[in-house]
């Protein structure tokens, strides 16, 4: 009997077993990490949470400020989404099999891509705060080059994922390329489209506490400000804030998801 | 003077091999022409040959006094609304309505902005409707068209290519993911253009019965070679076997 | 000729739309989307702002760095090995939230799990997820000191509230008919997961352990910084806040960059080779 | 990053003796001045020492205060914050000034404006703070005592006597809107004076010696209110792209000097005693990979020009910091 | 004594509605049995209530002289793998190669811990391939699942059912998703594994021909009901009529 098939496949994923075992290994060395270390802080780590951050009465006044500069991370967010959007269409549009012009151009739109992801939202943040100093635009700008990075991506798989067949037909009745695009390829994408900048807003608004606090803006520059002071009732209630944010627009936007996925 | 007109066609996708070799044919108007031949023969390759959807390596293909490998991006456009296309697997944009995609096959008469915005004239709705009462499906005009089962697909396949107002409707296979009562339907359906409106179909087949039964004209293709070509009646068992080599016959009608 | 079934609008133009609450809904996002942008754009705070000279000064900026890049603070050697530790962080963080996330996620998936424990999980990492990475990071650095531990397990609370929501809704893709044809032969539980289960999700699984692995990288640039791992990320910040050295920013941005695109060449090979699609 | 130990180091952290550095320690100029400093305290208490660099003020402070950490050097402002939620944490010495005493341990925190516009602060000819109000104001971030602590508690101090500004607290000067129209935090000393001299932003809160290496006297004298000092012309990023421009001390105040500080908790009496008199001895006031004589041109934490050393300090010292905050 | 019992069975998912009243029959060792009704008749839920997939509400179901309804989990676990199960969409692990599929059957038989480690014995590693060999797919042994024809998916659910070594084999609609020349390939598989094997089989089937061909007796249910219960020769057009009640006939043959 020949099982020389599965014999390989045990092989193959025993090595990467001992791949994944060797690398976690050396990243620990090179990081010193002690896993027991950290197992035995989490009673310290729950302690310390349970006796600071607390919200208490006199907190509450900085509320409306603290809800201001919410507010002005979530038009943030949204604003670097939809205008990320718009780009990664277009280079979405290039970058896709199914719907390039050329190699040339496609291979243009993988790479803006992959440099806008690739380097790192923080490093961005750092980079443009140089010049755009301190306000909402640097902030927006950030989060922008990331989101454009990590949407096209997906936006490429996507419209490959839309089948061929539907442009196929459509080029055969003498459509033109804007035909093609607008009333094959985005009908079909667009429910997915949407779900995944719904999902980039999402994770904008947690990445805007980041971006924020590097930038001097949006609630992450409060969070900053009371984080810096110590003042960790205000943390606290920043925090709080911020969790409610969040899992409202998540609750939001797995809605929609549902109806039109 | 002929409709189609097809002169020492050659084709390949890879210089080191021939889907296509020397292809000779002539399509008058009103004719039901069925295309048959073992898998990889090159019938599909041939129909988007015809449309231009794949560029010709040599020879020529005249459609009416169109030398179809010679014409300008505009003029191809104009060629494309003339010959309409029925996909095996009907190639429809699933999400939209069924009236939405019959409308597609009008984009070939839009200017770009125009078929961006969508705009269609009453007139042409009020067709698209015609067309889908003819074929008996406008019940589901409102569906998407993924609610709707293979027969009906198809019929709206068919619908968007009539809507073209084609001269020539080349259909790859239209039959091959239906039952066989969809499949019959499909068939009297397309025979119906040929009789009724005259428009000349060219069909691409894997069953042979069927292409006896509806065409009045049949070629064989093998290997990228024409090897029979003539009046439905004439294509006897031996022919067939010719066309498909005895043992693939076999398998194929398993 | 008028034909049964056509829908007209008010002024007797033919509909062709479906009119679904789906495509309603799809409509009204992008609206609101948009109008919330302009919004957005409109209340903004610009103080200090002056848009042509920040523009060209970006530009000079990144002209510097990125044609002009040069170490000066420290040499390659050290740079590799911080990019090194940077990566060392991401990549724990991100095996020891898969190992984790894989178990919660069974059991947070609705149809290998009971109805409250994945309501349970499920409402335990959506919280988790929503409160800052910083936050967490700073609440293990106060407990377990300045070092790795903090910027591991405060980066690992994220991934593995991530991970667990991404791999259980994959779980949840399983076919339903697998499941119960494994649980008609009299498999357990543990039997269904290893054979059914993580065999037939193994693919999406790892693209989401490989995303997660690229954004842990992202993060560790900033949170290693932060709780005493050093990395990269500290350079980074010493160059760009302290020395405002534009060039070395700019080497730092080179070295994140190629490594950041060598794991994704990796990622994307070693999941074509051993868990290929097809 | 530096000086890390094996993975067990940890478990033996009675053998380790951990210090945690500022961002604004954390230079790779620094380095060697780090360097010496936990070489001789290794050799002081035969114990393995471990430099922790941290981008996060919170985090330094807090990993002291929770018993993570040996020995920190930190701003007094921290010191004090530190010593208020963890009475273990005790100054174990201060660097003093030139004249080898307790005395002139100060440095300075400037508010300056530009030179072009130092007419508009003015009220009858004299440097008044009422002029600062609803300008744009940059500090240097608000866990800094000489960027933030101190001005800004100057500046409390005296528009809480009006009564439109009765209840201002420092909260309120850490956004625009309240007694500024725009507040901006450079993230460091030379980006509040950058913010300033770019015209981004109108008053800079900053403080001399962390300046020193850019800017020169122009007019006056070193410290004095009034007095222009001026961008070198070689100055080094980030001050290239604003070099030879001017600017005016509107205001001075003196601050007391960062100081090493102990958690004598985790680090014990007996190594705490140690370590002062380590500290304070004349070997290392001489050490010049500490203090590094001011004309070698070699960077280092500490410089000297006269007799600087490290000198005993008194908690109470730090009471003029510890009633700012009050 | 017979090999099934089935006493009173009465299931509901919903209060408000019941799926099957009053349910009585007996099957012995190594006969054919096909469950024949209309769509919603309750013919899957009965086969389901047999292994306890799902509960039953009232009535007994004796599997030998176990009470199925009244086992702890681990004896449902061994009663399990006393009865294979067929599925209509084969129900496979469709990554995995067919042999490793076909051992799945053994589960039953294996602590957690050797089912998680996959560890199986050489001699019912042979075993499954002399079932596979039995079938004619033994080719295709190292393939993926999702890389083979329907009908051969369902000849590998098939192995892994009697891979269990059962003595009871429960089929839900083993044919419906395949072609006439896969659906005689596996009826006569199922019909030889009665006869040849002796084990009992109870087959849910759509296609009254099938049934009426390949069984020795035949249930008929609808509406949750038992409508009739006899030898096949005894199903006449009229008692297939009540079955499916005429209309609904007519739609089904279509
Ligand atoms: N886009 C393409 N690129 C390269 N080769 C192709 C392409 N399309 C088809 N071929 C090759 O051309 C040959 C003819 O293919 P074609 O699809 O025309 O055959 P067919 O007769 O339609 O077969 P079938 O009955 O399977 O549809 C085949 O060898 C096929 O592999
Ligand atoms: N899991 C379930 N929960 C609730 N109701 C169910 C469930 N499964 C089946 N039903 C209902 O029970 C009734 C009988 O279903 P069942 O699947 O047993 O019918 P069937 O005879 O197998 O039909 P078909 O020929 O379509 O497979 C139907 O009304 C169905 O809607
Ligand atoms: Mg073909
Ligand atoms: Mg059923």
């Amino acid at each position: 009997m020949n099982d020389i098939m599965i014999r390989k496949r045990k092989w193959q994923f025993t090595i990467f077993l001992i791949i994944m075992i060797a690398a976690t290994y050396a990243s620990s060395i090179i990081t010193d990490f002690n896993a027991l270390h950290g197992i035995t802080t989490f009673p310290a780590a729950l302690y310390w949470i349970f006796s600071n951050m607390l919200i208490s009465q006199e907190t509450l006044t900085r509320l409306p400020s603290i809800l201001d500069k919410l507010l002005e991370t979530i038009f943030m967010s949204i604003a670097a989404t939809t205008t990320a959007a718009v780009i990664s269409m277009f280079l979405g549009l290039m970058g896709s099999t199914t719907t390039r012009v050329n190699r040339a151009f496609s291979s243009l739109a993988r790479f803006t891509a992959s440099i806008s992801r690739n380097i790192p939202v923080v490093a961005w943040a750092l980079i443009l705060l140089l010049s755009f100093g301190q306000n909402s635009l640097t902030g927006y700008l950030a989060l922008f080059v990331g989101s454009i990075g990590f949407l096209t991506r997906v936006f490429i798989e996507t419209i490959d994922e839309a089948s061929q067949s539907s442009v196929e037909a459509l080029r055969a009745t003498g459509a033109t390329y804007f035909q093609i695009v607008n009333k094959a390829v985005i009908p079909q994408c667009l429910p997915l489209l949407i779900s995944w900048i719904l999902f980039m807003i999402e994770t904008n608004i947690r990445s805007a506490t980041l971006v924020g606090i590097l930038t001097g803006t949006g609630i992450g520059y409060t969070f900053d400000l009371y984080y810096k002071s110590m003042n960790y009732n205000v943390v606290a209630l920043v925090t709080f804030s911020i969790v409610i944010t969040v899992i409202i627009i998540e609750l939001l936007s797995n809605y929609i998801r549902k109806v039109i996925l | 003077m002929s409709l189609l007109k097809v002169v020492g066609l050659d084709k390949s996708y890879h210089s080191n091999f021939r889907v296509l070799t020397d292809i000779n044919f002539e399509v008058d108007t009103g004719e039901f022409v069925s295309i048959i031949g073992p898998s990889g023969a090159g019938k599909s390759t041939l129909l988007r040959c015809i449309n231009r959807m794949v560029e010709v390596n040599e020879g020529k293909i005249l459609f009416g006094d169109l030398d179809v490998g010679n014409l300008s991006k505009k003029a191809l456009r104009k060629l494309r609304t003339n010959i309409g296309m029925i996909f095996q697997h009907y190639n429809l944009v699933p999400r939209l309505t069924v009236i939405e995609n019959v409308l597609h096959g009008r984009f070939g008469y839009k200017t770009t902005l125009q078929g961006i915005l969508g705009k269609f004239t009453e007139k042409e709705k009020e067709h698209a409707f015609f067309l889908l009462e003819k074929l008996g499906i406008s019940d589901h005009a409102y569906k998407r068209c993924d609610q709707l089962s293979g027969g009906q697909q198809q019929r709206v396949g068919i619908a968007r290519a009539l809507i073209q107002e084609p001269k020539l409707v080349l259909c790859d296979e239209p039959i091959a993911s239906l039952d066989p009562n969809s499949s019959k339907v499909i068939m009297d359906h397309l025979k119906a253009i040929t009789s009724e409106l005259n428009i000349t179909c060219l069909v691409n087949l894997h069953q042979v019965d069927v292409a006896i039964n509806y065409s009045d004209r049949i070629i064989g293709l093998n290997q990228g070679e024409i090897v029979f070509d003539g009046p439905s009646q004439m294509l006897t068992e031996g022919r067939i076997n010719s066309i498909y080599g005895t043992e693939t016959r076999q398998f194929i009608t398993v | 000729m008028e034909v049964a079934n056509i829908r007209r609008k008010r002024d007797g133009r033919i509909t062709i739309k479906a009119g679904s609450k789906a495509e309603a809904l799809m409509v009204s996002t992008l609206m609101i989307l948009a109008v919330l942008t302009m919004i957005g754009f409109l209340l903004f705070d610009y103080s200090g702002l002056e848009l042509k000279k920040a523009i060209s000064e970006t530009g000079n900026n990144l002209k510097t760095m990125f044609l002009e890049p040069a170490l000066t603070h420290f040499s390659w050697g050290e740079a590799i090995y911080q990019v090194g530790i940077t990566v060392g962080l991401a990549f724990l963080a991100t095996v020891l939230g898969a190992v984790i996330s894989i178990f919660l996620a069974l059991f947070a998936a609705t149809n290998l799990s009971n109805e409250w424990v994945s309501k349970v999980i499920r409402i335990f990492v959506a919280v988790i997820r929503a409160v800052p990475t910083v936050l967490w990071v700073l609440i293990f650095a106060i407990a377990a000191g300045l070092g790795s531990e903090a910027a591991i397990i405060g980066m690992l609370f994220h991934s593995i509230a991530y991970l667990v929501k991404a791999y259980s809704e994959v779980f949840e893709e399983v076919d339903e008919g697998t499941l119960e044809a494994l649980r008609a032969t009299g498999s357990n539980w543990w039997h269904i997961v290893m054979h059914g289960v993580i065999p037939s999700t193994l693919t999406y699984l790892m693209s989401w352990t490989f995303l997660r692995f690229e954004i842990n990288f992202s993060v560790a640039v900033a949170m290693g910084a932060a709780a005493g791992a050093g990395g990269i990320g500290f350079e980074l910040f010493m160059a760009s806040g302290f020395y405002f050295d534009l060039r070395e920013v700019g080497m730092i941005t080179y070295a994140i960059l190629v490594v950041a695109i060598i794991l994704e060449i990796i990622s994307t090979r070693l999941k074509n080779r051993y868990f290929p699609s097809q | 990053s530096e000086g890390s130990a094996g993975a067990d180091g940890k478990e033996e952290a009675d053998d380790v003796i951990d210090i945690v550095w500022y961002p604004n320690e954390s230079g790779s100029d620094m380095k060697s001045s780090r360097d010496e400093i936990g070489k001789i305290i290794e050799e002081k208490t035969d114990k393995k020492v471990e430099h922790h660099l941290t981008t996060d003020y919170a985090i330094a402070i807090e990993t002291l205060v929770n018993n993570n950490a040996d020995l920190a050097f930190m701003g007094a402002q921290g010191y004090v914050e530190a010593n208020q939620k963890n009475d273990a944490i005790q100054p174990l010495a201060v660097p003093t000034g030139p004249s080898g005493t307790l005395d002139d341990a100060v440095y300075h925190s400037w508010l300056a404006v530009n030179v072009d516009d130092q007419e508009n602060y003015k009220e009858d000819g004299e440097y008044a703070f009422d002029t600062i109000e609803d300008k744009k104001m940059s500090f240097v971030s608000n866990s800094s005592t000489s960027g933030f602590k101190v001005p800004s508690a100057s500046i409390i101090d005296h528009f809480s006597s009006k009564e439109v500004y009765a209840d201002l607290a420092e909260e309120d000067l850490m956004e625009g809107g309240e007694l500024f129209s725009q507040v901006l935090f450079g993230n460091s000393h030379q980006g509040s004076a950058v913010n300033l001299l770019s015209g981004n932003a109108d008053v800079a809160a900053f403080c001399d010696t962390c300046v020193e290496n850019y800017v020169e006297v122009a007019e006056g004298e070193e410290n004095k209110q009034g007095s222009v000092y001026k961008v070198k012309e070689d100055a080094a990023e980030p001050f290239n792209k604003v070099t030879g421009s001017e600017f005016t001390l509107i205001s001075v105040t003196p601050v007391l000097n960062a100081p090493f500080v102990a958690n004598k908790d985790v680090i014990g009496q007996e190594d705490f005693d140690k370590l002062q008199a380590l500290f304070t001895s004349d070997e290392v006031a001489n050490n010049e990979q500490i203090f590094v004589p001011e004309e070698s041109g070699e960077s280092g934490l500490f410089f000297k020009t006269d007799k600087e050393r490290f000198s005993e300090v008194e908690d109470s010292w730090f009471d003029p910091i510890r009633e700012l905050s009050n």
